[in-house]
């Protein structure tokens, strides 16, 4: 069968300044009629560069293509003029991107953005046609009231019914390519389910390919036919889903398999992970580009590349794949031995048991008063609502929920970074909002936090060193060579060179900034550290380092941590107890191990249906939940989840449970629990 | 709406309030006083001068002129000129309307000029059409109006003749003025326009705009330029008191009607109920003018149709 | 020397050949725009210059300073010199329609006095008027607390025009805005800072003998624009915008007489010319030679050629020519000299410093120099020019440039050299500025001699010409024996005409005339 | 929303550190333009500070046997109606033109972004009633303000300052509030908070170094609106009147001759536009140097 696209040894550079600065170095894929391909790889490997090189939208950032071919049905785009590639866009290829809050213009209608494209590339159509096939596309990707929503901006939707609106946009003409770029990275897990199955049956209704770009190998088990591993510009391996997932042949390929921590990860366990991070383009290594990062790596991977091979169906690019496939050693590093201090969890949670709560919370509610509400009333968003539960010393407490449901607020209620509306919270015994201003400060030396964004986290304009100590000076009053030094030793411990003290943050990539704002959370050795989606904005490989780098503290400084993550495996992974959230509540709270293998709230349990599972060649089933979740403003009366429980009866919808104890050291908020 | 509407209107009547009286307290600290311009002072007898302040009342104390003068607003009386004791009112209201017309003829310019060459500038980004535009600009804002009025009048009034170096009846007389002070606000906008358009340019709907096949221009004018004109259109409110000030000078120059003269003129006057009565009309235009470019925002930004 | 009195227009011997029609509109730039319409309010010449062609006064002056005959058709002064009678000519209408006659007048005159009525120079004017007693419709007696050789001649002065009584209760204070008189223009409109519009009084038919036209005046209308901006006003007039524009810049003045399409009318205006006063109360000019080297130090001949370029005369008096009694004599009588002015001020101890600055007892010779703002007449360059010339001699000058001339100048007398003008008709106007001032007042030259007093107290009552003339001039004499003053220049009122613009006159200070005007077709 | 969206642009921006670029040429003639300006500011401050080394005449010396001379190589600008040299002249003048457009922008700076700081960090009640005061300056327009105090402070090289420079604090006022408030919700003042920085420090170790950087770009643009402020003021006849006089006092002496001697007002206002000019253009490169979403963070 003749292939629907074939790239061939393309390159792409960009303009930059001393010289062009080489994004992609010989990509060669193909993909057939019907295939599902998904590029994976770490960010800034060139995964969105290739998608936009297909439809030549490379031209308009000034990228050009300095080698090869691209054939779209034959046809080769590098030649094709202007003209005939805006009448390819749209119509033979559609993209959808990630943010779709950002790919529509806030101030056109859904409506109008859709029909434009269906009037762009089928002339014949009139206003009121075009318009209808809008409303059937609207309906078919599961927006109820298309005609409604046709007329709303897109500011008017929620993330994912926007995703939904885009692919029907997508799909409005009929692509027979269809190219996603991380399509659900921006999603809740729940709402992903979604779109990923309904991905799946769209492309059996309109008989097209699938270019799925994304980082999450379990995305990539449930639709792949076939997978491509980028790394820095280059195609590293590439072979059917389950062979790669079965016997990954290059070794960063095995890396990024191991480092994801599955259902099946234990607590205390340390997750392999890949030691560094991806080059800069600009400071590229010689020969294999992975080498410095690579355990197989020998004299020869330091001089020369290694070409992309064909054999057996795949293609891998590596000097020692069959020595590394075959020794079954991986990238994934285990652990040094010196740092070896894990305990198996079974042995921890009894002791955790009896442990001393270190957090009480009772009934703590934090209202956000809105403005314009109508005719003079005020209205809130009841970000937290009326929670009690405690976290005890030594424990990791993890907090997970859709995007909305109040996890991060808590956070900061508990660090009394915002005064609460309503209830307590007490820290060994004492309520902090009754502190005075200055007995909190002093107190906030126990309790530290991690921040999301490693970027924004870390003044750009302080040095290092500056951020570190800053905890430092004004707790210990330490300053000069005693600060130094200490500064040093918690570089240290986070895994970095002291030297590093006297650079600037943006000297450093995402995992390493992550690590320094580690280190100024340990500084002061705190009881307690909240780590806000610590880990979702780093790769996967980073993920798994830092991941390990907490538990290893954890141990040695006996931290307490609230960790809050909607990556549920990663949460399972570190957390000793879960809560659950929805909509300002806590639905369940119950230990890790045990809410995995038997959620009793129906919250929970389509939570963990959600997650993809890292088994390839298994078709993705959409039996996770249904909806999204409701405005906090306007929250449903009686159980909140009652909307979208397909378990709901008539009491759900009046009378709201009460967090109860269900068990041994669970507590479930439901009238049915499961 | 009406509310938001309503609440912008009473923080604005504040605001305009406010500013009469700051206005009024900068202008009693003014040394001299208006029976100079009246008495000439070679001949005036210090009882005669007396006379006269107490006449005007200008030797009453700051907060009885204060409140004397609101007092007669609220009565929708403006007081008279000190100086030729012809009410206020009616010499604004007769002044506005040539300073309007400038103020909005140069307003025209600034925002056609400036959009189109703002526009050019980001699509051509480095190309000549871009240095252009931005040479353009920055000599908008880089040059003395009246210098740079006189020249216009010199070469297009009086060496070519094709349009009247003074007055303020008819088209015409306003071609000259308006261009000088547009050029300003052009370079403005030109500045403006032209980073939020190359911010928009860079936002991922823009790549799908592309990615769907749309035709450029419809990508460029309809997409892009239309999300770039939402801050521009900030600055517009503000530029509305920069041309009004702009009055001043301008009016001056090219001997327009006024109330930029006549404000220049009541303010080295000491003529209070004059600089009163104009700042509080300036004031009510811009605020309103403010209050317009915020309502019409509404009309490109449906984002913000909801917050109303 | 200087043109004096009636200056008729260039073009005027051209009448004969072009085709002068009557009607017409005439649009004249003015350089600034009057305060008030009203005579008793206004205090500036540009007022004057329009409000003229509204208002008829009871007498008018000729160039030869005599006294003629306008609304008043003959007039008896009694024997003491303190009362004049007049008889008023029939048949006069105010514009409103209101007949002008004594009681009209007496409202006139009385008004001035009126402590309640904000007057401008017309008090100073009518002083030492009294009362007046109406003795029928068309006679009147003007009363005065003591004699005055200037009352009569003062009766034709702007100020003192005659004001429609009915006008002045109908609008009140706005009659300023909305003038009514006798003139031979009747007011329309006047458009802030814009244009002020008048109409030729149809009825008009009272013309002095200074006007060829003794009926109504030719044009339709005069528009006054009013064009404070230099190049602006002389560019109206160059692009045919307008026909006439005043006040031309002395670098205009050339280009514009070269130039075959326009015309420059000018005539210089009379009273006391521009003239430095040096206050002599202030050390060291106090002492005569600390004056003279004044005197002698700046160069104003250059001065005046460097920056009016010929197109101003330089003054030598305390009056202008022009004035009864200017002593000619004086004309240069001073010529400039650094050396002496070196040598007078070493005489007094001041010895040059290390910076070139002259010191006495540790102090600096320091000259206070004010001048008000905006530039009029390039004064604020005078500063500029004397500073540095002064610098040669050794003092040095501080410049200030105020607005606010009334508080730095009469209020708190803080000045060592301040220039000031007045365009008056009478010698007499010498009194205000160097007879010794009346307890609590003061004038600018702050001189206090009984001799000089005397000449001036008697040159104001004295009936015989030329023992009156004797008295001034030895009054002028002692101002610049004394070196009381520095005279700079005499001001010419200068307007630039299109060549069309014909029979453009002035009037003896120097106002300009519309009722002869005529334009070329 | 999740924010991830956001983190992989900041991601991006790290791996991105090569600014991209367009084209080599233009390119070239862009940073010509900036050299050129950055040549004319020198150029100008070393007229400002030692206007004899670079002057041929005295400033004040008067040749009146050689008045409204057209340029010439005697004369490189021409004499003004004094017999002056104008080349001289604007040499010597730069002194009060720079020194009036730093000054204002320094004590306008200063107040307005005291003015702004505190209304942005303070938030709240002092927030409302900051901004509505400034809110009242900005209905009075700038120049208006700076007649206003201009007449009523009298002539004078610091009235003058002041004069301008009160008409620009609320702009600064504004740039530097808006630019706090983004500060305060950067995750980093989080971070200083939470290890028990107190608010004073907060703000002096965090925020206000960080809001420094637009204030800088706006200070830079606001030294050319400053000296063209300055220049109205000279217009209309409320400017510095010194033995020397500044740029805008020449230029607006000079402007009754333009018909008759183009060069005493034109060169004046070339040395305003270019000066301006330059620094605007400095200002606009130092901006987008400084611009956060071009910065590397
Ligand atoms: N317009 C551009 N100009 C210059 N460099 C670019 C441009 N677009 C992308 N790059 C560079 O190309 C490289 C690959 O970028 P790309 O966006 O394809 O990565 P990706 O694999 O999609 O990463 P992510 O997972 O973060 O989306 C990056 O180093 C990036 O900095
Ligand atoms: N400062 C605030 N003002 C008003 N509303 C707020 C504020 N902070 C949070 N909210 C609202 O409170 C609700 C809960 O927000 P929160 O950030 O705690 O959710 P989350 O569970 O952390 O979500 P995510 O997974 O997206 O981080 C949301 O609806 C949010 O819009
Ligand atoms: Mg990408
Ligand atoms: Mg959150």
């Amino acid at each position: 069968m003749r292939p629907l696209l074939e790239i061939e040894h393309l390159s792409v550079e960009f303009p930059a300044r001393p010289e062009p600065l080489q994004v992609l170095y010989d990509i060669s894929l193909t993909i057939a009629p019907r295939e599902n391909i998904c590029l994976v790889g770490e960010s800034g490997s060139g995964k969105t560069v290739t998608s936009k090189a297909v439809m030549r939208l490379t031209d308009f950032e000034h990228g050009r293509i300095t080698g090869g071919r691209i054939r779209l049905n034959g046809m080769d785009l590098t030649q094709a003029s202007p003209r005939e590639l805006r009448l390819l866009r749209g119509k033979k290829m559609a993209m959808i991107f990630q943010e779709p809050m950002s790919a529509f213009d806030p101030v056109y209608t859904i409506g109008h953005q859709i029909t434009q494209t269906i009037l762009t590339h089928d002339r014949k159509k009139t206003r009121a046609e075009a318009r209808k096939r809008a409303i059937y596309l609207l309906s078919r990707v599961g927006i109820p009231e298309p005609g409604m929503r046709m007329k709303q901006y897109p500011g008017e939707l929620s993330g994912g019914m926007l995703q939904r609106a885009m692919i029907a946009m997508a799909l409005s003409c009929g692509p027979e390519l269809l190219i996603a770029d991380e399509p659900t990275t921006a999603l809740d897990v729940t709402i992903q389910a979604q779109i990923l199955g309904l991905l799946q049956e769209l492309k059996q209704e309109f008989n097209m390919s699938i270019l799925l770009i994304t980082h999450d190998l379990g995305v990539a088990a449930q639709i792949a036919d076939r997978i491509i591993v980028m790394y820095a510009g280059r195609i590293v391996e590439q072979a059917a889903a389950a062979e790669l997932f079965s016997r990954p042949l290059h070794p960063y390929s095995q890396g990024l398999l191991q480092s994801v921590a599955t259902l099946d990860t234990e607590k205390g366990t340390r997750l392999p992970s890949i030691e560094g991070s991806i080059p800069a383009l600009t400071d590229l290594p010689s020969g294999c580009l992975f080498h410095p990062r690579c355990p197989f790596a020998t004299d020869r991977c330091m001089q020369e590349a290694p070409p992309l091979e064909h054999k057996d169906g795949r293609d891998v690019a590596c000097w020692h794949a069959e020595q590394s496939a075959s020794t079954g050693k991986s990238a994934g590093q285990e652990p040094p031995s010196s740092r070896e201090v894990s305990v198996p969890a079974s042995v921890l949670s009894p002791r955790l048991m009896d442990a001393p709560e270190l957090f009480q919370i009772n009934r703590l509610s934090k209202y956000y008063p809105i403005r314009g509400g109508r005719f003079g009333h005020r209205s809130f968003v009841r970000a937290v609502d009326d929670v009690s539960f405690s976290i005890r010393q030594g424990e990791t407490f993890g907090l997970v929920g859709e995007s909305g449901s109040g996890k991060s607020t808590l956070g900061r209620l508990l660090l009394q970074l915002e005064n609460q509306t309503s209830g307590e919270v007490k820290f060994q015994g004492r309520e902090l909002s009754k502190l005075r201003a200055a007995e909190l400060r002093s107190i906030r030396r126990d309790f530290q936090m991690i921040f999301q964004d490693p970027y924004g986290s870390l003044d750009p304009r302080w040095k290092v060193g500056e951020i570190i100590g800053a905890p430092l000076e004004v707790h210990d009053r330490l300053s000069g060579k005693e600060k130094q030094l200490r500064v040093g030793e918690l570089l240290e411990s986070v895994g970095l060179a002291a030297s590093a003290m006297d650079r600037y943050p943006h000297e450093f990539s995402g995992g390493q900034r992550q690590r320094i704002g580690i280190a100024r959370a340990i500084a002061l050795r705190p009881r307690f550290i909240l780590a806000d989606e610590a880990v979702s904005a780093l790769d996967v490989s980073v993920q798994a380092q830092i991941v390990n780098l907490l538990l290893e503290l954890q141990e040695k400084l006996g931290l307490t941590y609230l960790f809050i993550a909607h990556g549920l495996q990663i949460v399972r992974h570190i957390s000793d107890r879960i809560g659950v959230m929805y909509l300002g509540k806590l639905v369940e709270i119950a230990p890790a191990h045990e809410l995995f293998a038997s959620p009793t709230h129906p919250y929970t349990r389509a939570l963990i249906e959600s997650i993809p599972h890292m088994t390839p060649g298994q078709q993705f089933m959409a039996n996770g939940i249904q909806g999204e979740i409701p405005s906090p403003a306007r929250p449903p009366s009686g159980c909140r989840f009652h909307t979208r429980c397909p378990f709901a009866t008539a009491k759900c919808r009046t009378e709201q449970p009460e967090l109860v104890p269900a068990g041994d050291d669970r507590f479930v908020a439901c009238h049915y629990p499961l | 709406m009406t509310r938001m509407i309503a609440g912008r209107l009473a923080s604005s009547l504040l605001v305009v309030f406010g500013s009469a009286v700051l206005v009024f307290c900068i202008l009693y600290l003014l040394p001299g006083d208006p029976t100079n311009t009246i008495l000439d002072p070679s001949t005036a007898t210090p009882e005669m001068i007396n006379q006269l302040r107490h006449q005007l009342g200008v030797d009453r104390p700051l907060y009885v002129q204060l409140l004397d003068y609101f007092g007669d607003l609220l009565r929708g009386d403006f007081g008279r000129s000190l100086l030729d004791s012809s009410p206020v009112l009616p010499k604004i209201l007769t002044s506005f309307p040539p300073t309007l017309a400038l103020t909005a003829a140069s307003m025209a310019i600034s925002v056609i000029v400036g959009i189109l060459l703002g526009v050019l500038s980001a699509i051509h980004r480095n190309g000549w059409i871009d240095i252009f535009a931005r040479l353009v600009g920055l000599f908008g804002i880089s040059m003395p109006t009246f210098w740079s009025g006189i020249l216009l009048l010199l070469i297009f009034s009086v060496h070519l003749s094709w349009f009247p170096a003074m007055g303020s009846d008819g088209w015409k007389t306003l071609v000259l003025p308006s261009i000088t002070l547009g050029i300003i606000g052009s370079g403005f906008i030109v500045r403006l326009v032209r980073n939020s358009m190359l911010e928009v340019m860079n936002e991922p709907y823009i790549v799908t705009l592309r990615a769907k096949g749309i035709v450029e221009r419809t990508v460029m004018y309809r997409h892009a330029l239309r999300n770039a004109l939402i801050p521009a259109i900030t600055m517009i409110g503000m530029l509305v008191g920069e041309m009004l000030a702009g009055t001043v000078v301008i009016e001056t120059v090219f001997s327009r009607q006024g109330i930029g003269r006549i404000l220049a003129d009541a303010i080295m006057a000491k003529d209070l109920p004059v600089v009163q009565g104009v700042i509080f009309f300036s004031a009510i235009i811009y605020v309103t003018v403010n209050l317009l470019v915020d309502l019409s925002y509404t009309l490109i930004d449906p984002r913000l149709r909801r917050s109303l | 020397s200087g043109g004096s009195g009636e200056n008729t227009a260039a073009g005027a011997d051209q009448a004969a050949s072009g085709q002068t029609t009557a009607g017409g509109e005439l649009t004249y730039a003015l350089a600034t725009s009057p305060d008030t319409l009203a005579p008793q309010q206004s205090g500036l010449a540009v007022a004057t210059r329009v409000y003229r062609s509204i208002f008829d006064n009871l007498v008018v002056k000729l160039p030869d300073n005599t006294i003629k005959p306008w609304l008043a058709t003959e007039w008896s002064i009694s024997d003491d010199h303190k009362s004049y009678t007049f008889k008023l000519r029939k048949g006069v209408k105010f514009h409103d329609g209101t007949p002008f006659n004594a009681e009209a007048v007496k409202f006139t005159f009385d008004r001035i006095l009126d402590p309640n009525v904000k007057v401008g120079n017309a008090a100073a004017q009518i002083s030492p008027y009294e009362s007046s007693e109406v003795i029928d419709e068309y006679t009147i007696k003007l009363n005065l607390s003591q004699p005055s050789r200037a009352f009569l001649g003062n009766l034709s002065q702007g100020p003192l025009s005659i004001i429609s009584p009915t006008a002045v209760k109908k609008y009140g204070d706005e009659f300023g805005k909305h003038p009514v008189g006798t003139g031979p223009f009747k007011f329309v409109k006047w458009e802030e800072n814009s244009e002020i519009t008048v109409e030729r009084n149809p009825e008009y038919n009272w013309a002095p003998e200074t006007v060829d036209n003794q009926g109504a005046p030719y044009l339709d209308k005069i528009t006054f624009k009013i064009v404070p901006e230099e190049a602006t006003r002389i560019g109206s007039v160059q692009s045919g915008q307008v026909l006439a524009a005043e006040t031309v810049p002395p670098q205009n003045v050339l280009a514009l007489k070269n130039d075959p399409n326009f015309q420059i009318l000018e005539t210089d205006t009379i009273g006391l010319p521009y003239t430095l006063f040096i206050n002599r109360e202030h050390e060291p000019w106090n002492e005569l030679k600390a004056r003279q080297a004044l005197q002698y130090g700046i160069d104003v001949g250059s001065i005046v050629k460097t920056l009016y370029l010929g197109t101003y005369n330089q003054a030598w008096s305390a009056l202008t020519p022009g004035v009864f009694s200017y002593d000619e004599s004086l004309e240069n009588s001073i010529q400039p000299d650094q050396a002496k002015a070196a040598a007078l001020l070493d005489e007094l101890g001041w010895k040059p410093g290390a910076d070139g600055i002259r010191e006495k007892d540790g102090k600096k010779l320091t000259l206070h120099y004010v001048d008000g703002s905006p530039n009029r007449e390039k004064r604020n360059d005078i500063a500029v020019m004397i500073q540095q010339q002064l610098k040669k001699i050794g003092i040095d000058v501080q410049v200030e440039i105020t607005k606010d001339v009334a508080t730095v100048i009469y209020q708190n007398q803080d000045y060592d050299l301040y220039g000031n003008s007045q365009v008056n008709g009478d010698p007499n106007a010498l009194y205000a500025f160097y007879h010794t001032p009346a307890a609590g007042a003061t004038t600018l030259s702050k001189l206090s001699d009984p001799q000089v007093d005397q000449w001036l107290e008697q040159g104001a009552v004295e009936t015989d010409d030329a023992k009156r003339a004797e008295l001034y001039k030895k009054v002028q004499q002692y101002i610049k024996d004394q070196a009381v003053i520095i005279p700079i220049y005499v001001f010419p009122y200068t307007v630039a005409a299109a060549k069309s613009v014909q029979n453009l006159k002035f009037d003896v200070l120097g106002y300009p005339i519309f009722n002869d005007v005529k334009l070329q077709n | 929303m999740r924010d991830t969206a956001i983190d992989k642009k900041l991601w991006r921006t790290a791996s991105e550190r090569v600014q991209p670029l367009q084209s080599f040429r233009r390119v070239n003639i862009a940073n010509l333009f900036v050299l050129a300006a950055g040549g004319i500011i020198l150029f100008m401050l070393a007229c400002a500070l030692v206007p004899q080394w670079i002057a041929p005449y005295p400033p004040t010396e008067m040749q009146t046997d050689s008045i409204l001379q057209p340029p010439s190589s005697k004369h490189w600008f021409g004499t003004d109606y004094f017999g002056r040299d104008v080349f001289s002249l604007v040499v010597y003048g730069s002194r009060d033109s720079l020194f009036i457009g730093l000054m204002s922008v320094v004590v306008g700076g200063l107040a307005g972004s005291v003015l702004g700081s505190l209304s942005g960090y303070l938030g709240g009640k002092w927030d409302l009633i900051l901004m509505r005061f400034i809110d009242i300056l900005m209905t009075i327009p700038g120049i208006l303000l700076a007649l206003a105090i201009a007449a009523a402070l009298g002539p004078g090289l610091l009235n003058i300052v002041l004069a301008v420079a009160v008409a620009g604090i609320p702009n600064y006022a504004r740039v530097m509030r808006g630019q706090i408030m983004s500060i305060k919700g950067r995750p980093y003042i989080t971070a200083a908070i939470s290890i028990g920085m107190t608010r004073l420090d907060v703000f002096r170790k965090h925020v206000l170094p960080g809001s420094l950087s637009p204030l800088l770009v706006m200070a830079t643009l606001g030294i050319g609106s400053s000296i063209l402020a300055g220049a109205g003021l000279s217009f209309l006849g409320l400017g510095l009147v010194k033995e020397i006089p500044d740029w805008g006092a020449l230029l607006s002496q000079g402007r009754g001759y333009l018909t008759v001697a183009w060069w005493i007002c034109t060169f004046p206002g070339l040395a305003i536009t270019l000066f301006v000019l330059s620094v605007n253009l400095i200002g606009d490169r130092l901006r987008d140097h400084l611009d956060p979403k071009k910065a590397k963070i």
